[in-house]
């Protein structure tokens, strides 16, 4: 047994980390966040030189051909400095979509885009508020024209590329389809969010072409299998976000004093800082079990994979409010950097189902464990 | 025990209706004010009514009433849609008159209090500093005597209206050779003093309720002093006694209702959200502790009544609501999914910007008059007695008290 | 509005509390948890002596004619030293069974009765494990004869007479039946509880005499009414207990010293007692609405005592565990009365259903009250 | 990142796995043993086959194998129906004998060690007083020199299998006139010494795991030492630093698995309680922590395989496992409702009995071996690094620290 990350994957978070550390600074989150820019397009193509959104993807079709190893403590490190690019969309939406569903020819023509950030690509399904479900898609498709309403989409106006999920006569009610989103019978309705370091939009299909991904009537079964391979994914980028609450709770606890002493030594403070370190360490453990399932691909994805996003989801909820209460009032500012965490951990935590949804899937899935 | 007026209160509550009545300001009335214009315009009708600042003598403004009066007049006119009121009075009568009261001259007395009933001037409280927040008393704000007069320099932070006010009660330090509550003196100043700067805080939530404000060689004269000098701890926690009374639990936005509301109209598995256990579960434990809340006013206010003190068990309420509120309002965002984290500050016609709302202002409560932490504290130590923690900064001259710089 | 307790209220308290803190210290409890009696017998003689079993029955009836709001008092009182007698059922749940339900003839009967203390009497409804419905109830009167099994009735072995569920073909599926103990056809099988403090059996009815009580049908609204009524009287019983847990936790906090101060002075321990205060302060006004919305019969009822009952048994849950906790190793021994209040918490808090019922049935209330 | 065994260790599970198959007693080979009897039996003929504390050494009755080999091991030896160890010999070899390979002269490790890994011979721990709990370095045992013995006075308490024990480790105060951690010693002690009383504890769960043991007079020789004098904490820290590492966060009893179970068999609106949604988003979160805990203890399996230490971060296990059963077993309780608080220890035939058994018996968990508070401090301070608090026994006399009494 080996549960670790060997010195290779090591040497790829290492090389990350500095990277970002270098090249999106807060600085960077904040004039995304204060800006008008949809993301930070010259952090993106930074991202693409270095190679990042091609890790997973097969040498064949133009990508790195690493594991998912690698691409996990990308997405960690992408977490640790909320970096405002639409790298989650991206890869682990649009690109597992194309790996798990795609063609052969959906699969030439498109994954080599990914790999070298030419295309930028997202994926949508929900339609309303609350839980989505096979039966609540009202978007269709007709002689390869799509119309519907697909709410709050991740990264809706950066991408060209998006995967929808429609209804379906067939099959388990619904299909999945590539849509371009560079044509006619698309537009959009731009959406404010908590979080406006990322970018939302409501998109509308008005008869824009629209082409099968995976069979007609599969679309739900495969949504799921893409979404626990995507929640893996999400979980490390949370992890990464919760850990770096962690980080500034403690800084700032051990800087600041108060009653002739720092915070930090006061149990209140103390405690609750243990508490976000028992959380994290729980939740990278159970991150850790979710990326050996996703990169073998094994039986048990369905379960830890949703023991991963729910840890995860947790774990930066507690840790970003937390941060800002260990912060004081300071904490609550504008220009302090606690408040870029507490929005993206909300936006991350809903963007593929909330807490509830994963509990949810989580006992489902573990039926099937025993 | 009973929810029934006695006759004299419902005699009471029948003339305050009538009054508001006839008086509660029509739009027309307030055309063309903005908010702090019609703030302080329904302040003076009331004023001029004899309806403002109900509990005070009837020589500053007041109306020599009960407590229980006062609450009746606050029940009679949520009932009517007035304006909004926000923080403009609420320092200077609930925690700068207390004050003066107590230890200010008659003179001031005079001078300040009826303008202060009447609205006519808004005040603020300069007491948190940048590295003086939960530890008030390490303030640093020097005043150094000049004759009659204090000449004062420091930071002062979080300060509600600061920009919209007359004067301000201030805390400063006038001897850092001594222990840090024994140097303190405490002042009233004139916002439009010479050397007084007002700056705008932008807060996480986008708004900008609070202001830092800057004093450099501010002049005071002696006769704005309020105490003893080195005497302005004790004065301040005068202050504070009546500011941890003020800051309510106020349950606006997330709250039982709203959430109740919102799982009525959400489906989970194609039922009602609000048939999901889990929605029924969690409802449940928020409604037991508002209500919890709202019955523990109830009974403060019995014993207020009675002429009882409001004391330290006041902490509860903020305490309490500021997680519910929060938990409350993510807790709403997940119910909605993706849609929840829709926000919009400038276009409030989306019907569940509540829940966003609270959710981005809501860790500012959990801060904002006192942490959860020191609020915890005080219910260990003031209501249940236990010893304080060994303190390191109390004997020695504050100069003296480790600051981490 | 006046919502406190007046002098004469106060008064009875005080009267309880002093009598209690005389005639049942730690040692009472002690010998009934550690021994063979079922209850302490000579308590309850004192306590029916002292008229409290006839408190709120009307003086026609042969009670005090008291109200509801010394009714609580009692109960608080009684709950803060964890009283070892059969007060709740035969009080909160007999009593009030008939006096809700019971006909002219047989409140003349049985009232008198309970209000001297001359019988004891309990009420049953729950067969198996799980939460109890109308449709679950097995068992049945046929020609006035009881057959069927009740699980875990609390004091059963102490009661004379029984309030017990049937089944019923009409109206709501149940109706209520009186059922004398002290007849062939009743047998019981011990049942050990978690508290030893208290008596429990299963009671087997096999064939014994029932005698109808409130209208055929119709049992299971008239259940539902006294279990709110109930719900009330429990919960400040169950508030009693909570406080004793937070008065013995601070009185520990207090005097035991660690790293050379006392153990009430570290924030961990300053703050879970505050938690516990805060817990039982929300509790006790919740408590306060109940007892004034049993008091008016008010149509809040139902709302009120499901938000008392729940309010009460969260904060005796915390307050019994965490007092254990703040105790240390001492806590968790026998000789140490902490164990009385965490056995205590767990009976009460099922007793009349659990938390997750309480819940449930708030959040329907709170429909009617709107 | 990989859950297969490399070859080596493939090799040496199928070499336990086939001496397991051979040698797993069978119940007629232990007839008329006690629970004790069959665990030293047990651990007799694991000693005897060379399967014994596979990490130590080979002359102290080990075998010189690595962690991943001990831990191969334990999971093959868990695939049988094996002799109940308690604990028994945790103490001994998870504790004392470390220690004693650390700070014991090589006659103590020679007469000592093999007979506690045959488990001949059961250690107990002599550290923790009624006035010494969670402050272990308040322990105000005396040890007097006389001659080239020390004679020891004073009460140890929550000292399990004492009864069972030959020998114990012991830390003492041999001088109260220094400051409270310098003036401490570190013994082993026979505990057939004269003078050594041992009484069980009673435990609210009606069991009694611990005992109490009063030392009257008794006379240890200087050579059963280990460390200087006055190294005693420094010693004693070893032996903690193993402690935590050796209790788990164990989940028996109330775990997923069997509420789950729990909540498939019951019914709630005439539905099975596990569609339920609070049911299932509580054990959904339950399950994260148990699986967090499990792969935790994987990663940390990982890092001992390659030669790191057990840090302080093993904290963690008995913190969430503590909590989390008590509140999985008030679940359960509740879910059975009215029938959930039946308990007869004598019959534990009853299906749910695991649920209430943990409910008695959990509160202990979250105090034995540091209370949770302990606990939280440990991560702070040892993981995170965070300040330690102030304090006021550090520098003064030991005798001089305030107790209270």
């Amino acid at each position: 047994m080996n549960f670790e990350f060997n010195d290779e994957q090591i040497f790829v978070r290492d090389v990350a980390r500095s990277f970002l550390a270098a090249n999106c600074p807060p600085e960077v989150v904040r004039r995304v966040l204060e800006g008008n820019e949809h993301y930070a397009a010259d952090l993106w193509q930074q991202i693409v030189a270095q190679g990042w959104a091609a890790t997973a993807i097969p040498e064949k079709y133009g990508g790195l051909g690493m594991s998912y190893l690698e691409l996990v403590l990308v997405a960690e490190e992408l977490g640790r400095v909320c970096a405002p690019v639409p790298f989650a969309s991206s890869v682990y939406l649009a690109t597992e979509a194309i790996l798990l569903a795609g063609s052969e020819a959906q699969k030439e023509h498109w994954l080599p885009k990914f790999a070298e950030g030419e295309v930028i690509g997202t994926l949508a399904y929900a339609e309303k508020a609350g839980r989505t479900t096979a039966a609540s898609l009202e978007t269709k498709v007709e002689n390869g024209k799509i119309t519907g309403r697909k709410t709050t989409v991740v990264d809706a106006e950066i991408a060209q590329l998006i995967v929808v999920a429609a209804k379906s006569d067939k099959g388990d009610g619904a299909s999945l389809y590539l849509v371009s989103l560079d044509q006619d019978g698309v537009s959009y309705e731009s959406v404010k969010t908590i979080d406006p370091s990322m970018n939302h939009a409501n998109i509308i299909f008005n008869g824009a072409s629209a082409e099968l991904l995976g069979a007609d009537g599969e679309g739900w079964g495969l949504l799921e299998k893409i979404l626990d391979r995507a929640a893996v994914l999400y979980a490390w980028e949370q992890l990464g976000g919760s850990e770096t609450c962690l980080a500034m709770a403690k800084d700032h606890a051990m800087e600041r004093y108060a009653f002739g002493r720092p915070i930090g030594s006061f149990q209140a403070i103390k405690h609750k800082l243990a508490r976000m370190y028992v959380k994290n360490t729980l939740a990278r453990s159970n991150a850790y079990y979710g990326a050996w399932a996703l990169n073998t691909n094994a039986p048990e994805l369905p379960l830890a994979a949703a023991t991963a996003r729910v840890g995860s989801s947790q774990a930066y909820y507690y840790s970003s409010k937390e941060s800002i209460q260990t912060h004081g009032g300071m904490g609550f500012t504008w220009e302090v950097d606690c408040q870029f965490y507490y929005r993206r951990a909300k936006v991350l935590a809903v963007t593929i189902g909330s807490e509830r949804v994963w509990s949810d899937k989580l006992i489902t899935a573990s039926d099937l464990v025993g | 025990m009973n929810f029934e007026d006695t006759q004299k209160e419902a005699a009471f509550r029948a003339e305050a209706r009538a009054w508001l009545e006839a008086n509660v300001p029509k739009e027309s009335e307030m055309a063309g004010l903005d908010e702090v214009g019609r703030a302080k315009f329904w302040q003076k009708r009331k004023s001029d009514g004899g309806w403002a600042c109900l509990t005070w003598p009837k020589q500053f403004g007041g109306r020599g009433a009960s407590t229980i009066e006062q609450v009746i007049f606050n029940q009679e006119e949520a009932k009517f849609e007035t304006p909004y009121m926000g923080s403009y009075f609420s320092i200077g009568q609930g925690m700068a008159a207390p004050t003066i009261m107590t230890y200010g001259s008659a003179e001031m007395q005079a001078k300040y209090l009826p303008k202060l009933a009447s609205g006519e001037e808004i005040w603020c409280q300069l007491f948190s500093e940048p590295s003086a927040g939960s530890d008030l008393a390490a303030l640093r704000t020097r005043a150094e005597k000049d004759g009659d007069d204090w000449i004062i320099n420091g930071q002062k932070v979080w300060t509600t209206v600061a920009q919209y006010a007359s004067y301000a009660i201030l805390v400063t330090r006038t001897d850092p050779n001594v222990p840090k509550h024994k140097g303190m003196t405490y002042f009233c100043v004139d916002m439009k003093s010479p050397g007084i700067e007002v700056r705008p805080i932008k807060q996480m939530s986008g708004g900008s309720s609070f202001n830092e404000v800057y004093l450099t060689d501010v002049r005071i004269p002696d006769n704005m002093r309020l105490g003893d000098v080195g005497q302005g701890w004790r004065v301040a926690l005068t202050t504070l006694m009546n500011e941890r009374a003020s800051i309510g639990g106020g349950s606006a936005g997330a709250n039982f209702k709203s959430v109740k509301e919102l799982a009525e109209r959400l489906t989970i598995d194609d039922k009602p959200a609000i048939e999901d256990s889990t929605v029924r579960a969690k409802l449940a434990s928020w409604y037991v502790e508002e209500a919890g809340l709202k019955y523990t006013e109830m009974r403060t206010l019995t014993a207020l009544s009675r002429g009882d003190e409001p004391g330290p068990e006041s902490s509860i309420g903020k305490l309490v609501a500021g997680v519910k509120g929060q938990d409350m309002a993510s807790f709403a965002i997940d119910l909605l999914e993706q849609q929840g984290i829709q926000w919009d500050p400038e276009q409030d016609e989306l019907e569940d910007a509540v829940f966003v709302s609270n959710f981005m202002s809501l860790p500012g409560l959990r801060i904002a008059g006192g942490t959860d932490e020191i609020m915890l504290n005080i219910i260990a130590e003031r209501v249940l007695g236990l010893p304080p923690e060994p303190r390191v900064d109390k004997t020695i001259p504050f100069s003296d008290v480790p600051t981490g710089v």
